[in-house]
């Protein structure tokens, strides 16, 4: 389950040609991923200082499957998230501050604090919301994708979850659905490893790919730490279920740098601190990609540290924003019960 | 079963046009079918719903008219159907799911509950989850424990869902138009062995609101609050009781969630004695929200303790001669209401 | 997902051995799939004259999945079945009788009355229930495989489900227990084809036996109509999972005489009279088995005979006892709700 | 919060040694450590349940003792785990699968509701499920709608199935282990607040039986009923009632499936007034039973409507100024008992 593809072998020049049609592309991915990064590190803060509400599920280190998936993705189209969710929020188009809004239980929140940490939803930017219920979402994305199909849209719905959702029946059961009807849906598993303190090596038996194939689903699994590579396994796959040929399933390997929640400090049980440090060190995507650009020429160093002020700016304001923004009014509780 | 019932509020609901006759499962069928054509975003999923029509038969035609884009069959996967309508329904899509016992709606709770019931909620009020989930109760039909439970307390429960029971073809084509048109997500509880109840539609679209209960026959002596299947045992019990010359209120509620309760309570304060009668399980059941509802409202108006007859508190056998036992009869009812009445 | 696989290939001198040494254990299997053929049509009549309540899922058809599995099993072995399951319980030993009995809500029933057809249920012949939700003993049967193992006693636990169980979510979900946990199990799918009233090609995407191999689970696909072949597959598949080799799964492609119940008359609609024709006429396991010991010398046909009528007999002489049997008394209705 | 509870029927059946004073999280690890030792056909299967002892530690050290084939770590897979609980249960083991929040028993509803609940009754009494499922409920503890629900109702309805709710880790340790010992299935709810409630237990083995309330506190002139999370709050409020020479009663059912009615109505038509507190949604909840019965069983002994006090009917929300809303607090409590006893 571990190992991971190379990047395909490219010929220099091809190569040259993608780099430079890239350049943009990438130097967004780069923006995008800090502030994901950059979000996560002052949501821990406001958890060790005592200044947010209840827990939340950190993303640092996985930022590139969000990344690169959510800019294979039309606006319009749709995704669903996980209670591991800030990551897809932002890198769908969500705003840092009313982000913090939500987080912080306050009323300019994305769902005006009702929702939290594992409910954000922003139908703005086809975000039809996180999920607490391991598993949760895979319906939701599959009558997404449906929709799109009736209505002839040509959206296509993302959904992510953990390896740990593997084990949800319902997951199958709407897979299958989704192979039937060749609906326009791209499932991605990201596979860190663990769910919450258990290893999936306990938890999960066979071939994780194998679980989509048989369903006739085009699987693929892919280093998710490459944000580039991330990028065109969801592109290919994101496209060919947009032209009607079915759903797709991307097992992106990837790990969480922090806790299963802000809370989880003493770790040593389930995973060594040697395995953080390898993939802190070694396979951290914001790493990858900056040295990726440094060496391809497409940024200089201080290209990139500029970036990195202005993400860390960008966070900064946002939690700014929501410390300083107003609860919801007490009477809103009975409100949105019904619609 | 066959006292023809009283459906007092429908003149003033329905439209000017004619009435005919039809069985419940029919008013069923046209419903759908009308709403299907009004609205194309409208469809119906589920096991054997298309050519098969159900076991029941109740969508025979459908997929005829409407196609296998529209009525699908699906395979046999409640979980996953309902929350495929939940998404289908929060991207602009009117989804009616069949699920086809009640039975089985264990397999679809954490669909219904934690995803339908609260992402409007959750949302803080942006996303809408106008989904139907139609779905059966009702025993006495022999087929045991599993296919035979009348399970719409659980669904009641939850806030964020709706949940309707017609006891009549009138109510049934009304409160399914209202289902569908709803942009919230509701249980719509149909009596499997009601299917062949005859009553008067209208020609004419109309709805019915939710949380509106209607008096089926109305009296003076005591209120009996029915729902669904136990609408036309109440229905028979106050016949049996006319003829003792106890005058008997039959209150359909229509829908559990919302709740009428100021009709419920207003009866029994006028009669000052109450039954409540449902075909759930008696024990945390429906009956006992609404005799609580009512002993409290009606605190101060009720000459004796409001009473509750459920479905046995067991699961339901399948030999006939016990299952027999565990459903609420006319005769019980109307034993009940004596002694209520201090006639014993 | 139609295609069956041919029995081995055997030499002439190994074949001669397989009769000789099988000879019993044919004969007797004839005598059960011809119990199972003669009570279901007994089950049909009493229902065509209302003599019956309710309804019941006839087996006649898949006679050869029952008997050759239950034939690989000792008698302390598990089986779960489904609402399709008259076929099973006699398969592992019950009595015609009981089940008579039962199945008219009678007192001497195997359920004092209280399950009826799809509820029989018989601890002594390790039958663990039928079950009216489909797929809804696959976690019983994996629990009872987990028992034989948490208490070391060797016995193996069968699930027997129909392709239609394909679409429930918890079939995967303790398939990779099972897996993950190497329990002695077969998951036996009878795939008749249909799912009541629609045909599997309309609800199952992909291979049904990856489905089961992505879970790493041994998985054969065989030709469900030949008795002797699904011994064979099971009796390797039982062993195997009693040495604790893991769970195994087979794919036993069958096909059910009558319709999805007794009331299921008008058909046409979804399996056209020439499928039904040929699958009774060319794929009969009863005619397959008879004409294979007739023509490999093992009987004739006086013998086959006496077997048809000692089984006509028993069946009468069970359905008889049904229907004498008293009912239950009332006051029964309220016992055993608990233990 | 911290007002001590006053456990009037410890004495009775506790043994003869010593009282400890232990968390009830405590008092749950030391159960289940004390039943795996006793019986080797006793484990426990969940999330997360053996190293990391679960979310909530209360596990913590029971694989140490016991090793990973007692004590077994399962796949995210509540619907397969209740299944496998239920085979195993039937074939000679006694499990105990921790379902890790009780939001997640829609996804097991299937499992716990047609199998365990009716195998012994469809198989005439001769297969037995004697399995335990051990969850959590309550909110307040900023994890929003899909994780603080108290939906013990659900159960309570289903015929074959018992529900145990301690309040207190006496209570906690006497129900836990009779409910291992119970041949039937139990589902068990923990609050999730109250893990850290201290209490004294004593060294003695015990066991309380199901179906007998526990008056908390003694009174006269209003009955108190509170479940799990609200007894500690129906305590508090008997505190702040005192002070207003109110004399409440504060009465445990402990059990709401078996339910000790008498002592339910024994104690309010002592008091002649009565309020029931609980924290699962008020529609269609438990409060709705308990209410029923009381109106009914005191109905000639009432000065005053019995009055129900559940969780607000809507999804639990984020938002701590929201969400303390939803919840009964004592101040409403004690604000509702002085209204009823006509002291406004
Ligand atoms: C149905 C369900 N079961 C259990 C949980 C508790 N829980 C929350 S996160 C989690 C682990 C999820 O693991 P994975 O899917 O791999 O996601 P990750 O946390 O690794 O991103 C569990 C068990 C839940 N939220 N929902
Ligand atoms: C969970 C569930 N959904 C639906 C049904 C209704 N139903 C009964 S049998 C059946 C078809 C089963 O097909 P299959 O599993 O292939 O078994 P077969 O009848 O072909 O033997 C259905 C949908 C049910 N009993 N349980
Ligand atoms: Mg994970
Ligand atoms: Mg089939």
């Amino acid at each position: 389950m571990t190992q991971t593809k190379a990047p395909r072998e490219q010929s220099a020049q091809q190569r040259a040609a993608d780099v430079r049609e890239g350049a943009e592309q990438w130097m967004l991915a780069y923006r995008l991923m800090l502030r994901i990064r950059f979000f996560e590190e002052q949501v821990n803060d406001l958890y060790r200082t005592a200044r947010m509400p209840g827990l939340a599920h950190l993303y640092s280190g996985e930022e590139a499957v969000a990344v690169g998936v959510c800019q294979a993705l039309r606006p319009d189209d749709y995704i669903t998230s996980t209670h591991r969710g800030h990551g897809h929020c932002l890198a769908k188009g969500a705003s840092i501050d009313r982000m913090f809004a939500e987080l912080l239980g306050k009323e300019p929140g994305y769902c005006r604090g009702k929702g939290g940490s594992m409910h954000i939803a922003d139908q703005e930017t086809g975000n039809l919301g996180a999920n607490a219920i391991v598993g949760g979402s895979a319906g939701i994305a599959t009558g997404a994708a449906f929709s799109s199909k009736m209505l002839g849209t040509g959206q296509v719905a993302v959904c992510f979850f953990g390896d740990g959702a593997l084990g949800q029946g319902v997951l199958y059961e709407v897979m299958n659905m989704a192979s039937l009807w060749k609906l326009p849906i791209l499932y991605v598993c990201e596979n860190n490893l663990y769910n919450e303190y258990t290893h999936n090596a306990e938890t999960t038996a066979g071939s994780m790919l194998a679980r989509a194939q048989a369903f006739n689903i085009e699987a693929e699994e892919i280093d998710g730490q490459d944000v580039r590579l991330v990028y065109a396994t969801a592109q290919r796959l994101v496209e060919r279920a947009r032209r009607g040929d079915g759903p797709g399933f991307l097992l992106a390997n990837t790990y969480r740098f922090h806790g299963h929640h802000v809370g989880d400090i003493q770790r040593t049980y389930y995973r060594s601190k040697e395995e953080e440090e390898y993939w802190k060190a070694e396979r951290d995507p914001i790493t990858i990609l900056g040295n990726w650009l440094l060496e391809e020429h497409v940024a200089d160093a201080a290209q990139l540290e500029r970036i990195r002020s202005e993400a860390q700016e960008e966070v900064t304001a946002g939690v700014e924003f929501g410390l300083n923004a107003p609860f919801p009014e007490i009477s809103e509780v009975t409100e949105h019960v019904y619609a | 079963m066959s006292t023809p019932s009283v459906v007092s509020s429908q003149s003033s609901q329905a439209g000017t046009g004619q009435m005919r006759e039809v069985t419940l499962g029919q008013a069923i069928r046209e419903t759908l079918a009308e709403e299907l054509r009004r609205d194309p975003t409208v469809f119906i999923m589920g096991e054997d719903v298309a050519e098969a029509g159900t076991p029941f038969k109740v969508l025979s035609g459908l997929v005829e008219e409407f196609g296998p884009q529209r009525i699908i069959d699906s395979p046999i996967s409640e979980a996953g159907i309902s929350g495929l309508g939940v998404g289908a329904a929060m991207t602009g899509m009117r989804p009616i799911i069949d699920i086809m016992f009640g039975d089985f709606i264990g397999l679809a709770m954490d669909q219904i509950v934690n995803q339908a019931a609260k992402v409007h909620y959750m949302s803080g009020g942006k996303l809408r989850v106008p989904l139907v989930i139609r779905t059966t109760l009702g025993a006495t039909r022999r087929t045991a424990a599993q296919h035979s439970q009348s399970l719409h307390a659980w669904v009641s429960h939850i806030p964020g869902l709706k949940v309707a029971l017609p006891s009549t073809p009138y109510d049934a084509k009304g409160l399914l138009k209202t289902a569908i048109r709803d942009d919230n997500p509701v249980i719509f509880f149909e009596d499997k062995m009601m299917y062949q109840l005859k009553g008067q539609v209208p020609d004419d679209d109309y709805t019915i609101p939710f949380g509106v209960a209607d008096v089926k026959r109305a009296g003076t002596d005591i209120t009996l609050v029915a729902t669904s299947s136990m609408v036309q045992i109440a229905l028979a019990a106050a016949e049996q009781l006319a003829e003792l010359d106890i005058s008997a209120e039959v209150v359909d509620p229509r829908t559990t969630t919302p709740l009428d309760k100021e009709t419920l309570i207003a009866s029994a304060q006028k009669t000052s004695r109450a039954i409540v009668i449902d075909e759930g399980y008696e024990r945390y059941g429906v009956t006992a929200e609404l005799a609580a509802v009512i002993a409290d409202g009606a605190f101060y108006y009720l000459d004796a303790p409001v009473k509750r007859l459920g479905a046995m508190d067991v699961p339901v056998p399948f030999s006939p001669v016990l299952e027999d036992q565990t459903v609420p009869t006319a005769e019980a009812v109307t034993q009940l209401a004596k002694t209520l009445c201090g006639r014993v």
